[in-house]
């Protein structure tokens, strides 16, 4: 046992490019600032002892109870890859051979998402929104959310990287990031034509934001980016993605045509509001997974 | 017996979701590390998800992208499970930026992400 | 051309997502908070409309989300049960933030006001959208929404005893989210839709041919553990007096008064509308819920006994009050869910007026929330101490309040079912007996002079004084006068789901 | 042969799994979980499902991963950070 973690710490020594002498560190809870919480804790009473135990034991037995029920579901369930098993119905029918028709879009799962199924996509862009909203709320910068000891290392940090960037990262940024923007833009667009769509674009557009601000540090960033970019941005497309949707739910519903042409299938000006959707998503996207990072990071936007 | 192996093989997909789906809710339940907590939950998640994902699949159709005017329902897989799984990523990374939002700031006051350890400090501070 | 309040579902579910979506754009949080309570106020008036119409015409009707009907596109659907609960949802969310207001501007930093208002207006869509929705997978996406929300709004007061409890919070509930996410899945797979009254007539057939028992059961059990798990029901609910009790005021009143009602409502909806109750009861779901109410019954009521913090003691009595609703559907007669419903209804009357109350009294002294210290506060504040009276009589369930028309509906309707009336009374009776042992010294020491306390002044707070306080006593004493209209009323919307 | 790949993948979700929740330290743990993402993904690309494929991988594999990454180095999990 000891002879294989001492290969893995080797390995690991050597992935990292270290030497020997950060051996006594491997163990995270040995940093410097942790104040060996286990000591301000004391041994555990005999009662919490028992009852995490019981606990643990008890939750085995509820876990492998639950996966036995399923396997025996699985069991008991339709085959897989049969062609007649009941998820294979009329509504799939009606998604594969009118979806081109009745939604514009070449990509059905993009049809069915944006306009058979739009209003759990709606929800689910507020998912989107209610996360980064409560990342804000925790990790932004404000009087209970400071450490002193921390500012100082983390300013500290900010200069040696300003000072110290990294030429490696730099020059692969410099040529990864045209091509990553343009993939996520392209896959955005392409939406409703071809495997993609928003969400995807979206991630794609907001990595290549986040290498972009690993690269070059985030005053670059802030340059065409900040909390009010930020701010208008995702307030924008999640509302017009919310208003444009009430309006077709609502007319929708009380049979009422919309007015907004399909145009031709496979052009990529077409699909309806399809497309419009998807770069709003996209865009939501793009900004969220920024906005994450750079929350976590640096506490602002 | 055969076929019974022939069926354990054949639904190889929902098998493993299932298997999956145990380990990553044992570990969201006992695991104390809370990021490993963190990572137990996304692996319930996107077992459940894998799951979804098969049931959709139909041997020898193609991905449902119209292709030359092929309207025929008989040629593509079943398009509704990707859309539901696609909802689902995005609620899943969503819940977890927020779960490790928590965890960075639990780490800022009590100095440990060990969540049995935390539990025991704030019960101690409220004495 | 439908009538227009077929419109009303969405449009207040849409109105919430899109207040809440453009808060970030306003200036500060006061004006979050008033375009908060606009809405709120609007959807009020909105279901109000909704409940003159349906009400007298017991109607019950689907509404596209879009331009494809059932099978294909999402939907709505409405009847008079989801009607007054949008109602409700609405008019104690508008009173919860008006009554709770002074703690909350001062609990949460400035800079953080606003988010908590998007939070609140989310929370709302997503419990209007969990009532109204008529969709499986709309509702799996809604309860996230609520889930991430819920967190939210408890964790806005940021001290270090919310960040670790809404940790748990969030654990806990997301294993409810996955066991509930893998019940809409499995029945997917076997009945191919994901619209209640498709998968109704798919789960029929799959009855009647004796096909597929084994998965249909496992979703009917996985879908109520997953609706449990969130909703606080007994083996699951240690998360809840620490979540609750220590959020601020607003947060709490509207935790416990309608995001676990929320779920639950759902719960009886698919119940009704998915599975339908029979078929339910055969496969034996009841049997559980019933006992697993009676332990919550009881267990909720040992635990507030013993608890001494003031508003950890109300949300261990919601644990004991949760008990009551499972154990009202779990009779297996049609007026034990409508009785459940009216507790539900009550409930979210009550514990609001009790939060709001409770936190009100706390700051006399303070916000020291112990109940010794609260002694004489009543004198000090005296409309929240009536309130808090009013509150507690109904838990204990004195006549002509609301509490004691849901505890003698629970008990008529335990009357019809002789197999499990003998338990269930004795556990009304045990339950009764303790909510009176807790209420009441409670009550008594919020009247008792202290002469030796030194109270602070209070700052009158125009909109509980005058409006919350009143108008959720008045819910209450309404509810307790018209029980058997109520009752007539939810029997008549149940029979249509 | 189809299925030997298949099932190739499906033991080597499992061996992902299983070393990220008993790997000592949390860097390799979130290591093994985004491999255990991209290798998902890959399985969702043979389920003939593109679209679930590129999002996987851009967000399950690359943004979660990132955003674990963050955090590790704000609750000081990873070495070498530059003040030393």
């Amino acid at each position: 046992m000891n002879k294989e973690t001492n290969f893995f710490k080797r390995l690991n020594d050597w992935v990292n490019g270290e030497a020997d002498r950060l051996f006594p560190e491997l163990q995270e809870t040995d940093t410097p600032k942790a104040p060996e919480p286990v000591a301000t804790i004391g041994p555990l009473p005999n009662k919490d002892v028992l009852f995490l135990t019981s606990y643990q034991a008890v939750a085995l037995i509820v876990v492998i109870g639950m996966v036995s029920i399923l396997l025996y579901t699985v069991y008991k369930l339709p085959l897989f890859g049969v062609a007649d098993n009941p998820a294979v119905n009329e509504v799939v029918e009606r998604y594969v051979e009118k979806g081109l028709e009745e939604t514009g879009a070449v990509n059905v799962v993009a049809g069915m998402i944006l306009d058979y199924r739009a209003f759990d996509t709606l929800g689910e862009s507020s998912v989107l929104l209610l996360a980064i909203t409560s990342v804000m709320m925790l990790l932004l910068k404000d009087e209970k959310n400071t450490d002193p000891d921390e500012e100082l290392i983390e300013a500290h940090e900010a200069v040696i990287e300003d000072h110290n960037r990294d030429m490696i990262l730099q020059t692969m940024t410099i040529i990864l990031m045209p091509a990553i923007m343009l993939y996520g833009i392209y896959v955005i667009l392409n939406g409703h034509l071809s495997p993609g769509g928003g969400f995807s674009g979206g991630a794609i557009l907001g990595a290549g934001l986040i290498l972009f601000a690993s690269g070059f540090g985030h005053n670059r960033v802030k340059k065409f980016f900040n909390m009010n970019t930020f701010r208008a941005l995702t307030t924008t497309a999640l509302l017009g993605y919310g208003i444009l949707k009430t309006y077709s739910f609502l007319l929708g519903a009380n049979h009422l045509p919309t007015g907004i042409p399909l145009g031709i299938p496979g052009a990529i000006f077409s699909s309806g509001l399809i497309f419009v959707l998807d770069i709003c998503v996209g865009l939501i996207v793009a900004c969220t997974m920024y906005g994450f990072f750079s929350v976590f990071s640096r506490g602002e936007i | 017996m055969k076929n019974f192996f022939a069926e354990l093989i054949n639904d190889r997909f929902m098998i493993a979701a299932v298997l999956l789906f145990g380990l990553g809710f044992m570990n969201l339940l006992l695991q104390k590390n809370l990021i490993k907590k963190i990572i137990g939950f996304n692996v319930m998640d996107s077992s459940i998800f894998l799951f979804l994902a098969s049931q959709g699949y139909i041997n020898g159709r193609i991905a449902p992208i119209i292709t030359n005017g092929v309207f025929d329902a008989e040629v593509y897989i079943n398009p509704i499970p990707s859309g539901l799984v696609l909802t689902g990523i995005v609620v899943s990374v969503s819940v977890t930026a927020f779960f490790l939002a928590l965890t960075v700031r639990l780490y800022g006051i009590y100095k440990t992400v060990d969540f049995d350890e935390i539990m025991l400090l704030i019960n101690k501070e409220a004495e | 051309m439908l009538p227009y309040y077929y419109n009303i579902p969405a449009i207040s579910i849409l109105l919430c997502m899109i207040s809440g979506i453009s808060i970030p754009l306003l200036s500060s949080g006061r004006r979050a908070y008033r375009l908060t309570l606009f809405v709120s106020a609007v959807v009020t008036l909105l279901s109000a409309l909704l409940m003159y119409k349906v009400i007298p015409l017991n109607e019950y009707f689907t509404y596209m989300m879009g331009h494809f009907p059932a099978p294909w596109g999402n939907e709505l659907s409405a009847g008079p049960l989801e009607a007054m609960m949008g109602f409700i949802f609405g008019l104690v969310m508008f009173l919860s933030l008006l009554g709770g207001s002074m703690t909350l501007f001062h609990d949460i930093l400035p800079g953080k006001q606003k988010f908590y208002f998007t939070m609140m207006n989310m929370l709302m869509a997503a419990l209007l959208a969990m009532t109204y929705t008529n969709d499986l997978f709309t509702g799996y996406v809604f309860i996230e929404i609520s889930t991430i929300a819920a967190c939210a709004i408890v964790v806005a007061r940021d001290t270090p005893k919310t960040i670790g409890s809404t940790i748990r919070y969030l654990a806990i509930s997301l294993l409810g989210s996955g066991l509930f996410l893998i019940g809409v899945v499995l029945l997917y797979c076997i009945t191919g839709h994901l619209l209640m009254p498709n998968i109704q007539t798919q789960v029929l057939r799959l009855v009647s041919t004796g096909l597929y028992t084994v998965p249909l059961t496992v979703v009917a059990g996985l879908l109520f553990a997953g609706i449990a798990i969130k909703s606080a029901l007994f083996p699951f609910g240690a998360w809840l007096p620490m979540a609750h009790g220590g959020a601020t005021t607003a947060s709490s009143a509207v935790l416990s008064g309608l995001v676990l009602k929320g779920y639950i409502v759902m719960l009886i909806k698919i119940f009704y509308r998915v599975f339908t109750i029979d078929v339910i009861r055969d496969l034996n779901v009841t049997n559980i819920m019933f006992a697993c109410g009676l332990a919550g019954m009881i267990y909720g009521s040992i635990e507030a006994f013993r608890e001494e913090h003031i508003k950890r003691m109300l949300a261990h009595s919601s644990m004991a009050q949760i008990g009551y609703i499972f154990m009202g559907i779990g009779l297996d007669v049609n007026l034990g869910v409508a009785a459940a419903f009216l507790q539900i209804m009550v409930h979210a009357f009550v514990k609001p007026l009790l939060f709001l109350c409770a936190g009100r009294l706390s700051e006399v002294y303070d916000h020291e929330k112990s109940s010794y210290r609260l002694r004489g506060s009543a004198h000090k504040d005296p409309i929240a101490g009536i309130g808090f009276t009013i509150g507690a009589m109904s838990m204990v369930g004195i006549p002509l309040l609301g509490g004691f028309a849901a505890k003698f509906y629970l008990v008529t309707s335990a009357m019809m079912n002789p197999s499990k009336l003998w338990p269930a009374l004795i556990t009304l009776m045990i339950s009764a007996v303790m909510n009176a042992l807790y209420y009441m010294p409670e009550v008594i020491a919020i009247w008792t002079r202290c002469e030796l306390c030194t109270p602070n002044p209070v700052d009158p707070n125009p909109g509980f004084d005058y409006i919350s306080a009143p108008v959720l006593s008045a819910g209450v004493l309404f509810l307790g006068l018209n029980g058997y209209s109520m009752i007539q009323v939810i029997q008549r919307g149940l029979a249509l789901l | 042969m189809n299925v030997i790949y298949e099932l190739i993948l499906i033991v080597f979700l499992f061996v992902c799994a299983i070393g990220a929740f008993l790997s000592e330290r949390l860097l390799i743990a979130v290591v093994i979980f985004m491999s255990y993402s991209l290798v998902m993904s890959v399985i969702w690309a043979l389920l003939q499902s593109p679209d679930l494929a590129i999002t996987e991988a851009a967000v399950g594999a690359g943004v979660s991963g990132i955003l674990f990454f963050i955090t590790l180095k704000r609750i000081h999990a990873l070495k070498g950070t530059k003040d030393e």
